[in-house]
């Protein structure tokens, strides 16, 4: 039970990690819903099923979806969304 | 004695000129001095736009993110102080983690007679089964309703920032709502056919036994609201707005918080004066049970669904 | 009282828990990760992802606290009521608080940075300072 | 067990006004604006006299204790109430009062129309959540109210929305919620050592451990960054780059109520850590009071400079609060009882005469076709008159004339300074250094809104066009000067008060 604590905890600082230098926004938000999902099963393993039903619902829920609504709107995925946001957003402005 | 000499020679004499001069009867340059009109100094045409041009560069130099030499030592310097900073808070909060007392041991100062107590009686004195629920609503209830205050004023503020009252520009919204998405797809559709109702049913199961089992208000609150929100995604707002529109939304909202409140007010004011309320516990392991614990998950469900639905509707197109 | 001479002798050499205490010392390394997004990152919408790591570690830490080897979650099971029968259950009602919080927290964030994206067509928050200082508003 | 005996009707007032606040936000985010503005109106004057006779029963029968509910002291949420928390309930009750109904015309203008409803939602919420924070003995009930008060200040300050006051509240988010981080840690670190959430209980617990000799690095740790939090929230010195966007672009209302309030809230929240979670002396044996004296100092001298560098006369208010925040954090780094009252008045007299200042650089500006450049303000005091004396006279205050209330605070703070031997030097020449700048940029204002103009192309104001605005700031005017010439009573009520505290 331990080492699967071990792993999860090393998963979760990866995940931060990685979402901290991750370059493309639609990644970083994927990334960061599975750090909420391992979180909520982080919980289950300490015994508090209460917040794991609630991280799951909210936080890898409700505001993924709403990183995801605001990535829609901003157009950061649409046709020009595999490329870097940044420089999207720059060819936008000289448009 | 002098020889007198004629006015005409005097006249040519260099005296009578200098004398002329002197009195200023003539200017012995007129006639032989020609005066020219002076034309008036005009600046050329390049060169003023040689200086706007260059008070342009200056400008963009001064205001230039990239190529600003003092603003990007700025910022270096500022991201070198905070890498800075963050490394030490890290250092320090580890070095105060090394200090805590040990995890999982029940001897720890916070396993102390509050918890006890919330364990040993708390189904006695609140009638859930589960003792989160139970404190969290009965023991701490001031808290749970400031944080679905929290909830409201954070619709309030959202509204404020995305709510597009102008007729046009809502239509627009609407309009280039579904761009680069499939009109109606038919697979999201089926799945969404079969889950929704299924999603319905968990989250209002997760409220009604929230003082039985794991979950509550906020959790089966958030289920709700992500199932309205796949319902939302996959159909169009019309269809959402057949059984949830602003006026709906509006009463559901308001009318929850009003009755967790004077349920709240009943309960702090008479435990406050001694005074014995009126609200039966129930047997415990009911669905029935638990005092104000049932009604006020209810409260809490609606608001958090309403939330949840008018966040995303709200991101989605500026309106319920 | 006077409290501070003790610290400062023992202040250099630290404490015997670190490794007991792996779970809080993973929480505060994510905290610190959040804070520095929220401090560093010069794109809002990495800001906002590092509030909530840093909420969420915030959360574990104390979701470890209340954690007791060997005991089950505090659902009265059968009847058994006694103190050693069950975790600490406060920490999961304040964590329970708490995420709801957040997430009404990141919401409001998320929509201001629709809003200056729609003015601004920029995520950086630098440049929108910058914009706005040509604009001279 | 207080909470079981038997109540006077009085005590329930506090429980009653935090409720009637949150249930006029509720209940007017249904309605238009008018409906939502009469109710904000009577919500906000039912909670002053509620306030006023809670002070007058905690001044008769001493301080008690409300417990929210059936559960007494380590299980339940509780309220304690005192002289000092319903004085500045009473208080903050009446400013907030005045600051809406003197910036309402602006936000008429300003905020669009549909819109105007939930300014009121806003400031009810906002009210609620102040009451709270004053009131509450509980650590957590203090964190989620300390969250619904910065929520609901990035509301007054985006409710205008051009692009300056969104990237304002983009930027107070984000310092605040590293502030509120910060502040969340402590909470859960002290938990863990004390296994308490009520202030009390933990007060007894902090005193065991220290007496011990267990956990000291952690206890200090945790006082820390529970102190570092709340400066960040409430905007000391290094932390204050989103204060001047935010008060200087918001609607007037907002902006008076946001530096006159919304900080002196978290100040609040950091003195009652002081005395009654973590106890006076053993904050005074840690090391945090000296860094919060040493930034409250240059907050002074560097808010000072950089308000005198602004041309723009909001932008200038601005910073002079930042200085002013520097002057409280500096009574609180002194470590004394002096001090701590000394800071307490200045929060006060900060309070009536921030507010006095926007409200009245308003009507300043409006004669002045909308400009604050000073170059356009020129005269400005001839062609309104009565925001031209309420804005001398909040300058005269800010710079410490006696007979105002700034003059009653600079005193206390260097009685306090005398006092403190080891801080008096410091204390006393950085206290004439940004007495000497307030001066040179108050005056600056003063000498430039009464210079007479020639050719006047601005409309002139009289007093009867506005009357709410005139009565607005004759109310401010004369609570100033009471706060200056009766000061004797306050400085007793608040010692009273801080005696009761610990």
């Amino acid at each position: 039970m331990t080492v699967f604590q071990y792993i999860l905890l090393g998963f979760l600082v990866v995940c931060a990690i990685s979402v901290s230098f991750s370059r493309k926004l639609l990644n970083s938000i994927l990334i960061f819903m599975s750090y909420s999902l391992v979180m909520s099963i982080i919980w289950i393993c300490l015994e508090s099923p209460d917040l794991a039903i609630t991280e799951a619902a909210v936080g890898a829920g409700v505001t993924s979806v709403l990183f995801f609504v605001t990535l829609k709107k901003i157009h950061a995925i649409d046709e020009s969304g595999t490329k870097d946001e940044r420089e999207s957003m720059i060819e936008r402005r000289r448009r | 004695m002098s020889r007198m000499k004629s006015e005409e020679e005097y006249r040519k004499t260099k005296a009578f000129h200098f004398f002329r001069w002197l009195s200023g009867e003539k200017d012995p340059y007129i006639g032989n001095l020609e005066m020219r009109p002076q034309k008036e100094y005009m600046r050329a045409e390049d060169s003023i736009l040689d200086r706007m041009r260059e008070s342009q560069m200056v400008m963009d130099k001064v205001y230039d993110t990239r190529h600003n030499r003092w603003l990007l030592l700025f910022r270096r310097f500022y991201r070198i102080m905070a890498v800075i900073f963050c490394i030490m808070l890290a250092g320090l909060l580890l070095f105060t983690v090394s200090y805590l007392p040990p995890t999982g041991n029940a001897s720890n100062p916070d396993n102390n007679e509050v918890a006890s107590r919330y364990i040993e009686s708390g189904m006695q004195e609140t009638g859930a089964v589960n003792i989160v629920t139970g404190m969290i609503l009965t023991y701490r209830a001031f808290d749970t309703f400031g944080e679905t205050n929290v909830l409201f004023i954070a619709t309030c503020c959202v509204m404020i920032m995305l709510m597009v009252e102008d007729a046009e520009l809502k239509k627009q919204e609407v309009m280039n709502d579904r761009r680069f998405e499939p009109k109606n797809d038919a697979i999201l559709q089926g799945t969404a056919m079969v889950l929704v109702p299924v999603i319905f049913i968990f989250g209002i199961y997760i409220i009604l036994n929230g003082h039985l089992s794991p979950g509550g208000g906020f959790s089966g609150g958030a289920t709700i609201g992500a199932g309205m929100i796949l319902y939302a995604s996959a159909f169009s707002f019309k269809d959402t707005q057949r059984f949830f529109d602003e006026k709906v939304y509006k009463i559901a909202k308001i009318s929850a918080l009003c009755v967790y409140g004077l349920i709240g007010i009943y309960y702090y004011v008479t435990g406050a004066n001694g005074i014995e309320n009126h609200i039966p516990l129930g047997i415990p392991g009911h669905i029935v049970s638990a005092g104000i614990i049932f009604p006020i998950n209810i409260c809490v469900g609606l608001e958090v669904a309403c939330t949840m639905y008018a966040f995303y509707a709200l991101f989605r197109r500026g309106g319920l | 009282m006077r409290f501070m001479h003790y610290s400062e002798e023992e202040g250099c050499k630290v404490g015997a828990n670190l490794l007991n205490n792996y779970g809080e010392a993973v929480a505060m390394v994510l905290f610190v990760i959040g804070f520095g997004n929220l401090m560093l990152q010069s794109n809002l919408i990495k800001k906002i992802i590092g509030l909530n790591i840093m909420d969420t570690a915030v959360y574990l830490f104390l979701a470890e606290k209340g954690y007791i080897t060997g005991r089950a979650a505090p659902i009265v099971a059968d009847g058994v009521q006694s103190a050693e029968a069950y975790i600490n259950p406060v920490p999961s009602g304040l964590v329970l608080t708490g995420i709801v919080v957040s997430v009404s927290v990141s919401a409001l964030m998320l929509s201001l940075t629709i809003r200056l994206y729609q003015r601004y067509h920029t995520l950086d928050l630098d440049e929108i300072s910058l914009q706005l200082k040509k604009e001279g508003l | 067990m207080s909470g079981q005996m038997e109540l006077e009707f009085v005590q329930n007032f506090p429980c009653f006004s935090i409720m009637f606040c949150m249930f006029a936000g509720i209940i007017s985010s249904a309605f238009k604006e008018k409906i939502a503005r009469v109710l904000n109106i009577a919500v906000l004057t039912v909670n002053i006299i509620l306030s006023a006779a809670v002070l007058l029963f905690t001044v008769r029968a001493g301080n008690y204790v409300y417990v929210m509910g059936k559960f007494p002291a380590p299980w339940g949420n509780e309220l304690r109430i005192g002289v000092l928390e319903a004085g500045l309930a009473l208080f903050f009750c009446v400013i907030m009062l005045l600051c809406l109904l003197g910036g309402r015309h602006k936000l008429v203008q300003e905020v669009e129309e549909g819109k105007q409803g939930l300014y009121y939602v806003l400031t009810d919420l906002m009210l609620s959540s102040l009451l709270a924070l004053i009131y509450t003995n509980d650590l957590f009930t203090a964190y989620v109210f300390v969250e619904i008060n910065t929520i609901s200040a990035c509301g007054l300050i985006m409710i205008r929305q051009n692009g300056r006051t969104i990237e304002a509240a983009v930027r107070y988010m984000i310092m605040s919620l590293l502030g509120s981080g910060l502040f969340l840690v402590g909470i859960c670190m002290l938990y863990d050592l004390t296994g308490h959430l009520l202030m009390s209980n933990i007060q007894a617990e902090i005193g065991r451990i220290v007496a011990e000799g267990a956990y000291r690095p952690p206890l200090l740790v945790t006082i820390a960054i529970i102190s570092v939090g709340l400066a960040i929230k409430s905007a000391l010195f290094p932390f204050h780059a989103w204060l001047p966007d935010a008060y200087g672009y918001s609607t007037v209302s907002s902006a008076a109520v946001l530096s006159s309030l919304v900080s002196k809230g978290y100040i609040f929240l950091l003195f009652k850590i002081i005395y009654r979670v973590i106890g006076f002396d053993v904050f005074h044996d840690s090391k945090i009071v000296n860094m919060l004296f040493i930034f409250g100092l240059m907050g002074m001298v560097f808010g000072s400079l950089s308000a005198i560098k602004e041309n723009d006369v909001r932008r200038m208010i601005a910073f002079s609060s930042v200085a002013q925040i520097g002057y409280i954090y500096m009574g609180i780094g002194m470590g004394t009882q002096v001090g701590m009252v000394a800071s307490v008045f200045h929060v006060l007299s900060h309070a009536a005469t921030k507010s006095l200042l926007f409200i009245s650089a308003i009507g300043l500006t409006d004669v002045s076709g909308g400009s604050r450049k000073f170059i356009e303000l020129t005269g400005s005091g001839y062609r309104n008159k009565c925001a031209g004396m309420a804005f001398s006279v909040g300058s005269l205050s800010m710079v410490g004339v006696p007979m105002f209330s700034g003059f009653i605070s600079k005193l206390l703070f260097s009685q306090a300074a005398v006092q403190n031997e080891g801080k008096m030097l410091p204390t006393l020449i950085v206290l004439g250094i940004s007495t000497i700048l307030n001066a040179i940029y108050f005056m600056k204002t003063v000498i430039r809104i009464y210079t007479p103009v020639d050719d006047v192309e601005y409309p002139t104001v009289s007093w009867g066009e506005n009357k709410i605005y005139a009565a607005v700031l004759l109310c401010f005017v004369a609570l100033n000067v009471f706060l200056g010439i009766c000061s004797q009573p306050i400085v007793d009520l608040i010692e009273k008060g801080l005696g009761m505290f610990a």
